[in-house]
């Protein structure tokens, strides 16, 4: 799975999860830790509607983390302050990088977890419809 | 040294700065940073705007530390931006990936996606409501149940029983309105332009200045400031006159290149979502074609800032299009840019009128002494 | 790769400030003589100035053997990107350039206009040896009377800096470094007269 | 009095549109405007490749209907407007040798504030309103270097007394003086420090009668002393007449006579030149 | 509890600072214009001066940071404070001990050595801003050097008054170029930065704008050939605590009796005079 959607699953995703991955490797591997997770600033940059140009609009705190697992290095990144989960990013990022073969058997988790977290979406959007106006006119 | 001295300056301060803190205790209660991130969206919005830092839990401690202040939180939690590296540029973020909360047109009855209220104040009436005397921790929690009971979850269980029920509407993207405005031609035609933005806070803003820098220093202004001046535009003292084409408010999901190794589009990291509030205003505008031809188009004034900040966004739509009309005749002062951006900034308006409190005694001896000898020769020349 | 420590920098800065506040002020920078590991060809107090002035927000040139190589690793180390030269704002002219590279430079490189003069070029000169000789003659802000200077460089270029800066305030800055850490600052204020 | 020499100031083919021109009108030699506008693109060429020379102390005349062109001729001389195209040298500046349009700003000031001087129409282009008018005459002395008091204020004085300002109203400020006087501040200011080329647009218009023939007087007793060269601008050919020694007129951004003035008013050769004098008389 | 960078920047905003500050050198009294980083202190009280104090401080430093000449002023206590807070260094009520003086409007009497550094704190830089609100036309104003509506301010205030009326902040030329705000100081000390053997930097941290004043560098105060440059007349009086005359002033009330009485202004000048009486 790639990055993207892995970040993405991982992220929006229980702390459970993330956890349980980084466990997975912690207990196989020696995991060396670069950059301790520090706090930092992604600046975000906005493509305005009206003209189409870009702009910035702020910037993000983040939690950001480094580790090293053999000889290769992965990265954490999060918002807000959690040095806890961006710890356990960098060792899944730093385990994909590596290719180690227990990321396989992750796929599946990483699924079952994007389902759910699509499904506490979904179930947000139906809410937010209720307040939708309705402009049927009823016929006679 | 053998002589006295002066020592009045470093105690004053230490014994203010207790009594600060007295004010801040005197009366008991303390009130938990994540009370505070639980229940003051409204100031942590706004928070986090000005100071142009998305961090919550930041905003709500800085809410603490200044005693629910929004111009002292606004200024803590800039400084602390100072001290904190830069450490990546975010992907270009559209709002077309908007999640949205709540979205609202005023120029067209209905439209594609609908009008969604979403949670808005905007229809609850204004009346205090002394039943918040009472609230206790179990009347929410009850009324939690009852939110669950309806299919408002926020816990994973209750998502999968809703499976069923979803499985009708796919998640869509809600088309905007002024891409269909757009599609009829009833807008002038945009061009992507990738051209990279000024950074106000890298680079001082140079006028005349280009539309990013103008967008950012709006998006970070003090939300009274921006709406004073563009209620001021649209009462008389500005050349606009504005329709909101579509209020939005929702998540935009954040993205950064993967900075450890090249890679394709997929191998993006994302590091999560920001609420903003999004308004594009529509204005007409007589424009001049060939052989004095004219023609009146629509241009759209654009408003987008962190968090639910509806009035300021708005408000903010209606500066930008004030400050891209060039050439009035007779331009009033939300027309001027400098005018506009040089004084919305809420810690540097605040910082100077406070400054005023400082001694001044040197500089007023100074005037003193002019004034003094001007009145002599007044004199003189009476006399004479 | 080595990466100089805040203090050192600062240190480095301060001298900087004090050779450009009074030309044809000497000094030394002399606690960083030592690091082994620089992977390029150039002074250590070169490498030191690339630290203390580059970033993402400016742009650089580097004239020089292997300058793309050089430039490369550069930007890798301080995020700033290398630019051609009259549109950089820093120009590194290391001690192995080929000769006329320096009037070449200086001639090229961008010198502000009256609106904004600030937004000029800036050239750090590696050059044989930098001295207190009685070779040229300084006068003009931060010199009281006069002070005297030696800079042992095969360019003429005396001559290309006075037209450069001609039209003050627009004009260029050159900072001087030798091999033994040695830093003379000259800005565009600064008039050199020859002696005989 | 001219011909033989150097003159003091030479324009060449200088242009000057408002617009960005198209195909119709890209060559202007070909006549398609209607008067000085491209009925295509909408581009006006208020100047349309003008040349003329100016010598030392004369005063040279340029008659026009308004729109003519005239006024937007001066204004691009003394830098207010940006010209398209064209050249222009003025003897006292850099020999003669750089054109003095495509100078960078501060050159183009130091010209404004040394070597030229503009009386405008409205005295509220050439005047601080709300300054003292002995400031504003001495706002020109300042601007060209000078740092002594005593000389600008008796300078400033003397000229506001020429202009006939009562000596205890030049502490007042313009905005409190009729349209006339305001006038005559803005003459003084432009003549305080005896600029080589004087430049006067519609200077009179505006004055009583008895107010204009002082000040036609005055400037042309100026330019007897001090031998100022000037151009005036004026749609009114009685004013050319009493001062000018050669004259142009110019009609839809071009030049259709010049001439010594005499000349041109006994022997007009153009049908609207002909017109115009024969309403002067 | 978060651990802040030696000088509480990060290294990159000293950079940008220093590199300003760098060109500010190269063009005596020409404004800079710089990114301005937020401060902890408020904009207005100081945030440029103390974000070149910041820029410049090593460990080896000694800083002494004077208000209104007052070395104990509540203001200058509040930015050591910090400035001991993020770096630890020494401080200093000696002007002759500091290597770096940062001052809010006054220059100290005790002459300046060009081993030191003065940092002046300033409000608004732009010298033009009484006569040009626009700050796109001020920018054309300098780069043209067209500075007649100033000289025009001060001959106004001659016609006006019969001499001009400028209090603090009176307008300087520097290096015969440009036309400079020296930060509301007291006339008293424009002359002390003509030729001053120290370096002199400017920062106005609201406006963002970094200049400078080299060692040695010609600084004029505007002023007519027959209408000098005045400073502030305390002829006849001394300071009722150290005796000192010819030096700039407190004016202080006597409650009871109602009576005007004078006190050096510089506190840390006043009270090296009195030790040096009490030795």
């Amino acid at each position: 799975m790639q990055r993207k959607r892995r970040t993405t699953i991982l992220v929006k995703g229980s702390m459970e999860l993330a956890r349980t991955l980084a466990e997975e490797i912690l207990e196989r591997y020696q995991v060396q830790i670069i950059q301790e997770p520090q706090q930092g600033l992604v600046m975000v940059k906005m493509r305005d509607q009206s003209q189409h140009t870009l702009f910035y609009i702020g910037e993000v705190l983040i939690t950001e983390c480094k580790v090293q697992i053999e000889d290769t290095i992965g990265l954490g990144i999060i918002q807000e302050q959690n040095p806890q989960k961006a710890y356990y990013l960098a060792i899944i990022d730093s385990a994909y990088n590596a290719n180690l073969f227990e990321t396989k058997a992750w796929e599946e988790l990483l699924i079952r977890e994007e389902k759910k977290n699509q499904e506490l979406e979904e179930q947000e959007r139906l809410q937010i419809l209720k307040t939708k106006v309705d402009f049927t006119t009823m016929s006679l | 040294m053998g002589y006295v001295a002066v020592k009045g300056g470093s105690s004053a301060i230490e014994e203010s700065i207790k009594r600060l803190q007295y004010q801040r205790i005197k009366a008991k209660k303390k009130i938990d940073v994540e009370v505070i991130q639980g229940t003051l969206r409204g100031l942590i919005d706004k928070i986090m705007s000005e100071s142009s830092l998305y961090a919550r839990e930041l905003a709500a401690l800085a809410i603490k530390q200044a005693e629910g202040n929004p111009e002292e939180a606004t200024f803590i939690l800039r400084a602390y931006r100072s001290t904190l590296p830069r450490k990546y540029y975010s992907q270009v973020v559209d709002t077309e990936d908007m999640r949205i909360e709540r979205r609202i047109s005023a120029a067209l009855k209905d439209i594609p996606g609908g009008q969604i209220l979403g949670a808005s104040y905007d229809y609850r009436h204004r009346l205090l409501d002394f039943e918040l005397y009472e609230e206790k921790i179990e009347d929410l929690e009850k009324l939690l149940q009852e939110f669950e009971a309806e299919g408002w979850s926020n816990s994973e269980e209750e998502a999968s029983g809703a499976k069923q029920k979803t499985s009708e509407h796919s998640y869509t993207k809600v088309p905007k309105v002024i891409s269909f405005l757009r599609a009829e031609g009833l807008l002038p035609p945009v061009k992507i332009d990738d051209s990279e933005p000024d950074d106000i806070t890298r680079k001082s803003i140079e006028f005349p200045t280009r539309r990013s820098a103008r967008l950012q220093t709006l998006t970070r202004g003090e939300a009274g400031a921006v709406t004073a001046l563009g209620y001021a535009a649209i009462r008389g003292y500005g050349m606009v006159h504005p329709t909101v084409g579509e209020l939005r408010v929702g998540y935009l999901p954040i993205h950064i290149d993967y900075p450890l190794q090249e890679g394709n589009e997929e191998d993006a990291v994302y590091i999560g979502e920001i609420e903003v509030t999004e308004v594009e205003s529509l204005i007409p505008q007589v424009i001049e074609k060939e052989k004095g031809r004219k023609e009146i188009e629509f241009t759209v004034g654009y408003g987008l800032c962190y968090g639910q900040n509806e009035t300021k966004a708005i408000a903010m739509s209606i500066l930008d299009s004030c400050l891209a009309k060039k050439d009035l005749l007779s331009p009033t002062a939300v027309h001027d840019e400098e005018f506009v951006l040089l004084h919305i900034d809420a810690v540097e308006a605040s910082g100077f009128i406070s400054h005023l409190k400082l001694p001044h005694y040197v500089t007023f001896q100074s005037e003193l002494d002019s004034l003094r000898k001007t009145k002599k020769k007044e004199e003189n020349h009476e006399s004479i | 790769m080595t990466i100089y420590d805040p203090h050192a920098v600062q240190k480095a800065y301060r001298k900087l400030i004090d050779s450009l506040s009074k030309p044809g002020t000497i000094n030394i920078l002399d606690e960083f003589r030592d690091s082994k590991d620089i992977k390029i060809p150039c002074n250590d107090s070169t490498y030191l100035f690339m630290q203390m002035l580059l970033d993402t927000e400016v742009t650089f040139h580097i004239l020089g053997q292997n300058s793309e190589t050089i430039s490369k690793y550069v930007s890798q180390i301080t995020y700033a990107k290398s630019a051609p030269l009259h549109e950089a704002d820093f120009i590194f002219l290391l001690q192995n350039r080929e000769a006329g590279q320096l009037v070449n430079a200086i001639e090229q490189c961008k010198s502000g206009e009256l609106i904004n003069p600030h937004q000029s070029a800036t050239l750090i000169v590696e050059v044989e040896k930098i001295s207190k000789e009685e070779k040229y003659q300084l006068k003009g802000p931060g010199i009281e009377t006069v002070q005297f200077m030696n800079i042992y460089e095969k360019d003429n270029w005396i001559e290309a800096r006075a037209q450069k800066n001609i039209n003050y305030p627009i004009g260029i800055d050159i900072y001087f470094l030798d091999p033994e850490a040695r830093l003379l600052a000259l800005p565009r204020t600064t008039i050199i007269d020859g002696l005989t | 009095m001219y011909c033989t020499e150097e003159p003091i100031l030479k324009v060449n083919n200088m242009v000057k549109q408002f617009g960005t021109g198209c195909s119709n009108c890209f060559n202007l030699e070909e006549e398609r405007l209607e008067k000085n506008y491209c009925p295509c693109c909408q581009t006006v060429y208020a100047c349309q490749g003008l040349s003329l020379e100016l010598y030392e102390g004369e005063i040279l005349g340029i008659v026009g209907e308004s729109g003519s062109g005239k006024s937007t001729f001066m204004r691009c001389l003394y830098f207010d407007q940006e010209v398209t195209k064209g050249s222009a040298y003025i003897r006292a500046y850099k020999k003669g040798q750089a054109n003095i349009f495509e100078q960078n700003s501060q050159q183009k000031r130091y010209i404004r504030n040394q070597i030229m001087a503009m009386v405008y129409q409205n005295p509220y282009l050439g005047l601080r309103m709300n300054f003292s008018s002995i400031g504003n005459v001495a706002e020109k002395l300042i601007a060209s270097g000078n740092r002594e008091v005593s000389y600008m204020t008796s300078r400033a004085s003397e000229l506001l007394n020429k202009v006939k300002i009562p000596s205890y109203r030049i502490r007042e400020a313009p905005q409190n003086f009729s349209g006339g006087m305001q006038q005559r501040v803005q003459i003084a200011k432009a003549l305080s420090n005896n600029p080589p080329i004087l430049l006067l647009d519609e200077v009179t218009t505006g004055l009583d009668l008895s107010v204009q023939a002082n000040v036609l007087d005055l400037i042309k007793r100026i330019q007897r002393e001090l031998k100022i060269s000037m151009i005036i601008v004026s749609h009114d050919l009685a004013v050319i007449r009493m001062l000018a020694d050669r004259t142009i007129v110019m009609l839809n951004g071009k030049i259709i006579e010049q001439g010594l003035t005499d000349q041109i008013l006994e022997d007009p050769q153009h049908p609207y030149t002909q017109q115009l004098v024969h309403s002067l008389l | 509890m978060k651990a802040y960078n030696f000088a509480f920047f990060d290294e990159g905003s000293k950079r940008e600072i220093r590199r300003a500050t760098v060109k500010a050198i190269s063009i005596p009294g020409y404004q800079v214009p710089f990114a301005s980083r937020e401060m902890p202190i408020a904009r207005g009280w100081g945030t440029g001066g103390l974000q070149l104090t910041l820029s410049l401080l090593g460990q080896d430093d000694i800083v002494k940071v004077i208000d209104q000449g007052c070395d104990e002023s509540v203001n200058a206590v509040n930015i050591k404070k910090f400035i001991n807070k993020m770096t630890g260094i020494r401080e200093t009520e000696q002007t002759a001990t500091a290597t770096i003086i940062q001052s809010r409007h006054r220059i100290p009497e005790v002459e300046l050595r060009a081993d030191q550094i003065l940092v002046l704190q300033v409000p608004i830089p732009e010298p033009l801003r009484e006569v040009e609100p626009s700050e796109y036309i001020t920018q054309r104003l300098h780069a043209d050097q067209e500075y007649s509506a100033i000289w025009l301010m001060l001959f106004e205030q001659i016609m006006k008054h019969n001499k001009m009326t400028t209090g603090a902040d009176h307008p300087v030329l520097v290096h015969q170029r440009y036309v400079m705000s020296p930060s509301p100081i007291p006339r008293y000390d424009n002359c002390k930065l003509h030729n001053s053997k120290a370096l002199i930097l400017l920062g106005a941290g609201r406006e963002k704008k970094i200049y400078a004043i080299p060692p040695y560098t010609t600084v004029q105060s505007l002023a007519f050939n027959d209408y000098p440059f005045q400073t502030e007349d305390f002829s006849g009086r001394t300071c009722h605590l150290c005796g000192a005359s010819a030096v700039y002033f407190d004016e202080l009330i006597d409650e009871e009796s109602g009576h005007k009485y004078y006190q050096c202004n510089d506190s840390s000048y006043c009270l090296q005079r009195l030790n040096q009486e009490l030795l």
